[in-house]
């Protein structure tokens, strides 16, 4: 039996609470961490760091956030690339208004400003449910994009409507520009994934997560019950677009160094966030991650495969991969349309049985 | 017991199955019951025992909730029905009328019941007397027959999902629950329905009934189900007879009825070990 | 493993306090009307809870019984009509306002929050009476924590006390229809009210259930001074439980008294009972 | 009338037609959403994918050539010699039907009484494999759309108005689309043929049932199968409709998917479930954002249309939450 | 390595333009044996147009091989993202005629190159032709651009604006949002205003959205000017017969009237070794994609001349790359006589000429056909504002212009 809980008993409510109440997934995860922290970043090298990496990482940042508004809350939304706009470009300007500012203030920073966008732009949720409140956020996409490429104040008048994020460093080490070192960028970026994915779950095990959870499941309910549905809404709304925001502003100034938010932050961004938490899980931690790391990753695997291993021509390649995803996508959503995050526990409740079918 | 089922080919049969959720969570554990033509059979049971999902299996509803029969056959008709579509088994005469109302919530109550006859091709003037007839039974559907189901009260709902199965004119109706949230008075006069159209017109029930007392009153064979196992079958009236099943279910002990105020504190309950 | 209520093991800290002593008027509803477009629902009804009691609302199907509890928590605004409860008059709330006042509910079509657990579907429950603002929770470690843990053994003892302990982290849509309706009351009574109200808490159970159900909600009653009104259809429950008892029909109040002046009023066993009501 | 008033009105007209125009691709969202509650993302790329299909028989092309000549070095692209257009859009149509089909075979049954969001992703998947199996089948390249519909500016239209302003005034006539005319005669046509279908007939009515409840609506006989086939050919023919006309505008190529997000503001302003909703929506806001582009725009620095139409959608959301003719959100306990 | 785009919403222009560049390659391999007898490596990758694949792709070509001499990265915004990485990786980008306009100025990008021409060239030239048309003057004349609302789109105003204060015409910017489909609006203010030219900044659907709106309109044709990336068939093609003479600046020839295609014809598409199925012979952006890889392979061959040995490194080829000069007759050797604009590149000058032709669209014949010489641009005005921005650029980033010679 390679997966077992017998025997492990709580004595405390405490322990109960625990983010791994099994033992052995609480070493797992531990040593994966260690991994993550202490193993990788010297084996990392550029294409790794860029191609996978850095990606994964934000793309999970940002998975989480919008999961915690979609899968947590309920409120689906089609913002997202807006709000990441929004992180990235407040982001920049922090960074040239304030130079000697830290890096990682900056950030933070960021994720502050988008949340207040986003409570903003959260507002009409209390009124509008479901898909038309998806379409709805379309609006904060449309709207947003257009500001920040209309009023050159926000790329600081450049002639191209680009922004380039200037080298800045933290603890002397440069971590945005191209003069960054790969395993820099790289634990930058899962410092922040780690405080946030800590940050989200102490979020979401308590009675903050839980209103928002009532909410989603059954707003007039849980309003009968005490939950006030103005707070939870647009603390939800508050919460995801500061992940969001912190996503974006790592995106452009470690990932990409440069965007012009047309491109950058276009629609397809906001649906890319959206395909991740649906098809990790919604309303999962580890459906965020799982969700990103798909999403991410099996194009780049994929792409790879074809145009790599059997030499197809790219674009026969790029055809047949997009109907691939869309296939995988369909296919998983069958198989468990509850995501990934799901199959993952039925395949642990499975284990638990195992050798018996049920 | 089971003799007098089988003498006559039975309508429905079900041989032992199993039933899965969600691939791990095993609920029925081997369940045959036989439903002989022309009769009213109650399946009882304690909550969770099983005796919804028994009913979605033999309708084929169970696929919608990701769950599946694993083992055993179901025969309605003389024909294995585990591969047919749930709305070829309507076609055929049998219908399902689900627990917890189910209701078309923007519908109106009329085209809830009109829904109903969706199967059917006998002609609207047939479809118009029969919706007359659910009328009647229920004026108070009359009354709201224009205003959205989802705005029904809870027992108006239920009225209307009976109502609905009706208009299909079944020869077979799986009844879930049908006096759940009813007025008393109502939930008489449903089973003077089902009896009436049992000895009017030959319909065959299966009804999953938690008000016992009422239930064995009407039925002329009954099942008793304990997590997913038929732990007790036999003739209505002998169940009504049996020990346990007057105290457990009828709730008449040796010294008659007692009342809500007086049961027991934190009894422990007595369970079938099959 | 038999559970006993060891009376130090209060369910209710606060709430119950408020100065108002048992049998006094808890919560009065006057002169009540409800219309939605054409449909009356609610016609002009009065009548009073008293603190401690327990008070039934019965009548036909459509009635109006659900929609006058809408009405008194306050997610139907009254046309009419003016409600009071704990000496505060009132006409337009918020529900969680309501809730925050004390006013707890289960439903007549379960309204569990169905992708979360069982203790975390109580735990809902006492959302109102939780303190810590986002920052504490982000944390977590400290204050948070320390009030979940607080919140978490209130909520134990509902657990036991319903005795659901063995249910307490499957997903709550997984659970057959009466469990399902237990954990509705664990999470009103989470909310520790002064006043519940109980929509159909019966509906689907079979005896032995219904038994246990009642016990519960005897206990809740009986042990704790919680107020309670309930709806249900099962004349059986109402007649043993309630000290008094509401008839609605139509939209109409058609009687008021103690179960056994009701059961014997002429207009509701004509409206309702149908034959006077027979026992078992 | 001075020419600023027949400015004023040339702009409406304009924007109703560039509505009808957006009705089109709304109407197929509002087929599938009011028959299955299925928010289907791959509407656009319906729209392409039939287009596509129907170019690619005009003209006689031979699917998956590219494919095919990479895997066996063959040079193949046409078989020779197209076909009429009438029979291309029959077989075009034909392709769609089979479409519904195998989505209904392969997709929609394992996905029956699924939360809406998980549909709404399995179509999001149907988009991504319909845009790679529309290019793989016909390629990328951009293709012309020519079905016979005239367009261009309408002379006599033109003319006529032009002798409503004073002789003396710098002004042109108005202008106006043929093939937008043709549209909106097209669009009435669907449009009133699609209200009466789901309104009066009884597969109508299952429509609607199915919306609500799956497992309900299994429960009294109705054939999911049935029901999504037709709609999901109904919808497909309606992309097809959309695809022509939008193809005839701006060519066959990917970007003919990207329509759906015109149609979305559309979608909502009228509701999800109304047939007549996507057509008012449609004229609203296309009236609306031409409006605001003409007047509004150039005060701000112009192309404003893409988030006012969103704005202004939110705005009537706002005071109505379900669209002008959606069907209300039932809130009840 | 070449960064294609044969997928997604510019994949019609990406295909022919990738084609063309893969086939000179492979002619060159093929006829020549290579370049210097080193045989050319160019491996291809999909970015869709997307900047994340664009990354992605660059970070995966790099180091394959000896590592990567040239990126062709044929997206603005993949430039952009570029350029710093080039520069700290030290590998030469060619963004031919697109990306950073102000990139020409050598001094501060010294990776980066943009010849023949850039977006300020184009603007430059365009408006002369439109002189041109008026006989020399433009004053009191009106022109509105058409553009894509995007970094790319607004590239020709300041250029724009400053010629309009220059030569006393009128400018009106008319903006379209991606991606374009919908332009009633714009072209119903360019038919009530009736500006005497049209310019157009597009790309996508919303080139040959607009063409057939301008045709709708019965705008003249002729007084309808687009960039280069507006001046394909395939932006003409679905408009019809409504599309004829429409012009749009080019700064490759067009057709297949060079000595140079009957070798491809003969070495790649007969031998089977194309990179498309060979129906693009001739076509804008093949042209234009064989232009960039013959730049390229004339830059590895002074390259290869400057270093004194064959296998070039990345840095040698840099140097190559600046030392370019492809004149009259080194095209005419090459069998593209007048193919292109003549390309001298220095330290500072990282523009080429900045030439181009004006081409017109013969919607019956389906050709396009050249109706000027390679016009040459302002070069001083954008000079001028390309110093501006580029310092603007070496400011913000802390990179100390280098001092050429
Ligand atoms: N969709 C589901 N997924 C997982 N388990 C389920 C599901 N539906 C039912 N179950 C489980 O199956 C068992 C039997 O449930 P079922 O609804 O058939 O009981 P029942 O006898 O009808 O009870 P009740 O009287 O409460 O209606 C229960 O233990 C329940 O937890
Ligand atoms: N939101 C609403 N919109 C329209 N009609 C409503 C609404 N709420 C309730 N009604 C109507 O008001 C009447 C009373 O409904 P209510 O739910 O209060 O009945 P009830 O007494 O609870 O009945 P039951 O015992 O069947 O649950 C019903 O006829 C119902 O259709
Ligand atoms: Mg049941
Ligand atoms: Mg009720």
């Amino acid at each position: 039996m390679l997966y077992r809980e017998a025997g492990d008993f709580k004595t405390t409510y405490r322990e109960d609470n625990q983010t791994f109440p099994i033992k052995s997934e609480r070493y797992l995860f531990w040593g994966a961490m260690l991994i993550a922290f202490c193993v990788v970043p010297f084996f990392v090298n550029s294409y790794w760091e860029k191609s996978v990496l850095v990606p994964l990482l934000v793309w999970s940042l940002v998975a989480l956030g919008l999961n915690i508004l979609t899968g947590y809350c309920g409120q689906v939304s089609l913002g997202t690339g807006a709000f990441m706009a929004v992180g990235a470009f407040a982001c920049y300007k922090l960074m040239t208004a304030f130079p000697g500012m830290s890096i990682f203030f900056v950030v933070i920073l960021s994720g502050g400003v988008t949340a207040l966008v986003g409570m903003l732009f959260g507002l009409p949720s209390l009124r509008i449910k479901g898909f038309y409140l998806a379409v709805a956020t379309l609006a904060a996409q449309f709207f947003l994009i257009w500001v920040f490429n209309k009023f050159a104040w926000f790329y600081n008048y450049s002639a191209s409507g680009q922004i380039t994020a200037p080298e800045r460093t933290v603890f002397g080490i440069i971590v945005t520009g191209p003069n960054a070192a790969p395993w820099a960028t790289y634990l930058f970026c899962l410092t922040f994934l780690f405080i946030f994915a800590w940050l989200a779950r102490n979020l979401t095990r308590g009675r903050i997560g839980r209103s928002w959870m009532a909410i989603r499941d059954m707003d007039i309910a849980a309003e009968i019950i005490g939950v006030e549905p103005l707070r939870a809404k647009l603390s939800a709304f508050a919460m995801s677009s500061f992940f969001i925001g912190v996503g974006g502003a790592l995106f452009f100034s470690v990932y990409l160094g440069a965007a012009e938010v047309t491109e950058a932050f276009g629609i397809d961004k906001s649906f890319l966030a959206l395909f991740m938490v649906i098809i990790g899980g919604l309303g999962s931690i580890l459906g965020s991650f799982l969700g990103a790391a798909f999403l991410v990753l099996m194009p780049v695997f994929l792409k790879n495969l074809f145009v790599g291993s059997l030499g197809w021509p790219t674009d026969v390649a790029a055809h047949i991969q997009i109907m691939l995803i869309g296939g995988l996508i369909i296919f998983f959503l069958i198989v468990e349309p509850h995501g990934l995050a799901q199959l993952w526990r039925l395949t642990k409740e499975k284990l638990r049985l195992w050798p018996f079918p049920y | 017991m089971l003799q007098k089922a089988e003498e006559t080919a039975p309508l429905l049969a079900v041989n032992n199955i199993e039933v899965i959720y969600n691939h791990v969570i095993l609920v029925l554990k081997g369940v045959s019951l036989s439903v002989p033509r022309g009769g009213i059979v109650a399946i009882l049971g304690a909550n969770g025992a099983g005796k919804t999902t028994t009913l979605k299996a033999i309708s084929n509803l169970l696929r919608a909730e990701r769950g599946e029969v694993t083992k055993g056959t179901i025969i309605f008709d003389g024909a294995e029905i585990q591969d047919q579509s749930p709305s070829d088994l309507v076609q055929r005469g049998c219908i399902q009328v689900m627990e917890g109302r189910h209701c078309f919530g923007h519908l109106t109550i009329e085209e809830n019941l009109m829904t109903g006859a969706f199967t059917r091709k006998d002609g609207r003037g047939a479809i118009a007397a029969d919706l007359e007839m659910v009328y009647d039974y229920f004026p108070r559907l009359r009354e709201r027959r224009k205003s959205q189901a989802g705005y029904t009260s809870g027992g108006e709902q239920q009225m209307c999902a009976i109502g609905r199965a009706l208009m299909s004119r079944p020869t077979t109706i799986l009844l879930d629950e049908p006096s759940m949230g009813l007025a008393p008075q109502l939930v008489e006069e449903i089973f003077e329905i089902v009896s009436n159209l049992n000895t009017k017109e030959g319909v065959t029930f299966l009804l999953a009934e938690q008000n016992t007392n009422i239930a064995l009153r009407y039925a002329t064979y009954g099942y008793i189900l304990e997590s997913g196992r038929v732990v007790m079958d036999g003739e209505a009236k002998d169940l009504r007879e049996n020990e346990d099943v007057r105290e457990f279910y009828l709730g008449i002990g040796g010294e008659g009825r007692k009342s809500f105020r007086d049961v027991k504190h934190y009894k422990r309950r007595k369970r079938w070990l099959a | 493993m038999n559970v006993h209520m060891r009376e130090d093991m209060s369910l209710h800290s606060m709430r119950a306090d408020d100065g108002i002593a048992k049998g006094e008027e808890l919560l009065k509803v006057d002169n009540i009307s409800l219309s939605f477009g054409g449909v009356k629902a609610i016609t002009d009804i009065s009548f009073d809870i008293r603190k401690g009691e327990i008070r039934a609302i019965i009548g036909p199907n459509g009635a109006g019984k659900t929609s006058m509890l809408n009405v008194i928590n306050g997610f139907y605004y009254p046309q009419e009509g003016t409600i009071t409860f704990r000496g505060k008059r009132r006409r337009r709330v918020r529900p969680h306002e309501t809730a925050r006042e004390g006013i707890a509910r289960t439903f007549q079509n379960i309204a569990l929050f169905k992708g979360m657990s069982t203790l975390d579907n109580i735990m809902t429950g006492r959302i109102t009476l939780q303190k810590r603002n986002m920052f504490w929770h982000g944390l977590w470690t400290g204050p948070a924590e320390r009030e979940e843990i607080e919140h978490r053994e209130a909520v134990e003892r509902i657990i036991d006390f319903l005795e659901i302990e063995h249910i307490r982290k499957t997903p709550v849509g997984r659970l057959p229809y009466g469990l399902q309706k237990r954990v509705e009351l664990g999470r009103a009574l989470a909310a520790e009210p002064a006043l519940l109200l109980l929509d159909e808490p019966m509906a689907g159970m079979n005896l032995e259930e219904k038994e246990d159900m009642s016990r519960f909600i005897l206990d809740v009653n009986q042990q704790y001074g919680t107020t309670i009104a309930l709806i249900e259809h099962d004349m059986g429950v109402v007649m043993d439980l309630s000290d008094r008892v509401v008839v609605l029909d139509y939209g109409k109040k058609i009687g008021d008294g103690t179960p056994d002046e009701v059961r014997n009023n002429q207009d509701v066993i004509d409206a309702y009972l149908g034959v006077p009501h027979e026992e078992a | 009338m001075s020419p600023a008033i027949l400015n004023f009105i040339e702009t409406c007209l304009n924007g109703l037609m560039a509505g009808v125009m957006y009705s089109l691709v709304a109407l197929g969202f509002v087929l599938i959403f009011k028959a299955s509650g299925i928010f289907n993302f791959a509407q656009g790329v319906m729209a392409l994918f039939a287009a596509l299909t129907l170019v690619g028989f005009q003209t006689g092309q031979v699917p998956f050539s590219h494919l095919i000549n990479a895997i066996f070095g063959t040079d193949i692209h046409h078989w020779g010699g197209g076909m009429p257009t009438i029979l291309a859009i029959v077989l075009a149509m034909g392709v769609m039907v089979l479409l519904a089909f195998l989505l209904e075979r392969f997709v929609l049954k394992y996905l029956v009484n699924q939360e809406p969001i998980i549909l709404f992703m399995a179509t999001i998947g149907l988009a991504y494999f319909l845009e790679g199996l529309g290019d793989l089948m016909w390629g990328a390249d951009i293709k012309r759309m020519d079905v016979g519909l005239p367009s261009g500016g309408s002379f006599w239209w033109e003319d006529l108005t032009r002798a409503w302003a004073p002789a003396d005034a710098d002004y042109y006539g108005m202008y106006i689309d043929t093939l937008d005319v043709s549209a909106a005669i097209i669009a009435a046509i669907l449009v009133t043929g699609l209200t009466l279908f789901s309104q009066y007939t009884a597969t109508g009515r299952a429509l609607r049932a199915v919306a609500d409840d799956h497992q309900a609506a299994l429960s009294v006989g109705i054939s999911l199968r049935r029901i999504w086939v037709i709609v999901w050919s109904l919808a497909g023919f309606v992309a097809l409709v959309a695809g022509i006309l939008w193809g005839a505008k701006s060519g066959v190529q990917f970007s003919l998917s990207l329509i759906a997000l015109k149609a979305l503001p559309v979608l909502i302003l009228g509701g999800f479930t109304s047939i007549p909703g996507a057509i008012v929506g449609g004229l609203i806001i296309g009236v609306g954002e031409k409006l605001a582009e003409a007047y509004v725009g150039p005060l701000v620095g112009g192309a404003i249309e893409n988030w006012f139409a969103y704005m202004l959608a939110l705005a009537f959301l706002l005071f109505r939450p379900q669209g002008l003719y959606g069907e209300k959100i039932i809130e009840r306990i | 390595p070449s960064l294609s785009y044969r997928t997604g919403p510019y994949a019609p222009n990406g295909i022919p333009f990738a084609d063309g560049y893969a086939d000179y390659l492979t002619l060159i391999n093929e006829r020549d044996g290579g370049v210097g007898g080193v045989k050319i490596d160019n491996p291809e990758c999909e970015t869709g147009y997307n900047t994340e694949k664009g990354v992605e792709c660059y970070e995966s070509t790099k180091n394959v091989g000896t590592g990567a001499l040239i990126y062709q990265p044929l997206s603005t915004g993949i430039t952009y993202q570029l350029i710093p990485k080039v520069t700290a990786d030290g590998i030469s980008l060619h963004s031919m005629a697109y990306g950073r306009t102000s990139a020409m100025n050598g001094k501060v990008f010294k990776w980066v190159f943009n010849y023949p021409a850039n977006y300020w060239d184009g603007a430059t030239i365009a408006v002369h032709h439109a002189a041109d048309m008026e006989g020399g003057s433009l004053e009191g004349k009106s022109i509105a651009l058409v553009y894509h609302n995007s970094a790319y789109g607004k590239e020709p105003i300041r250029t724009l604006e400053e010629m309009s204060k220059e030569m006393g015409f009128k400018l009106t910017l008319i903006p379209v949002d991606h991606p374009g489909q919908e332009q009633k609006s714009q072209w119903l203010q360019i038919r009530r205003e009736r500006p005497d030219y049209v310019f157009m900044w597009g790309w996508g659907v919303m080139n040959s959205v607009a063409i057939q709106e301008a045709a709708n309109i019965r705008y003249p044709m002729d007084h309808f000017i687009g960039i280069w990336w507006s001046g394909s068939e395939q932006d003409v093609l679905p408009a019809g017969d409504g599309a004829n003479g429409y012009k749009s600046l080019n700064f490759t020839g067009v057709g297949t009237d060079y000595p140079v295609f009957d070798d491809i014809q003969k070495y790649v598409v007969d031998a089977g070794k194309a990179a498309g199925d060979g129906t693009n012979l001739g076509t804008v952006q093949y042209n234009r994609g064989m232009y960039a890889a013959m730049l390229a392979v004339e830059a590895a061959k002074k390259a290869q001349e400057l270093a004194g040995h064959a296998d070039i490194n990345a840095a040698e080829m840099r140097d190559g790359m600046e030392a370019l000069d492809v004149t009259d007759a080194t095209l005419e050797a090459l069998g593209m006589p007048g193919f292109g604009p003549t390309v001298s590149v220095d330290c500072a000058n990282h523009g080429g000429s900045g030439a181009a032709l004006v081409q017109q669209w013969d919607a019956s014949a389906k050709t396009w056909n050249a109706v000027t010489e390679f016009m040459p641009s302002d070069r001083e005005l954008v000079t001028k504002l390309a110093m501006e921005d580029s310092e603007a650029f070496a400011a913000e980033n802390n990179i100390e212009p280098r001092a050429c010679e």
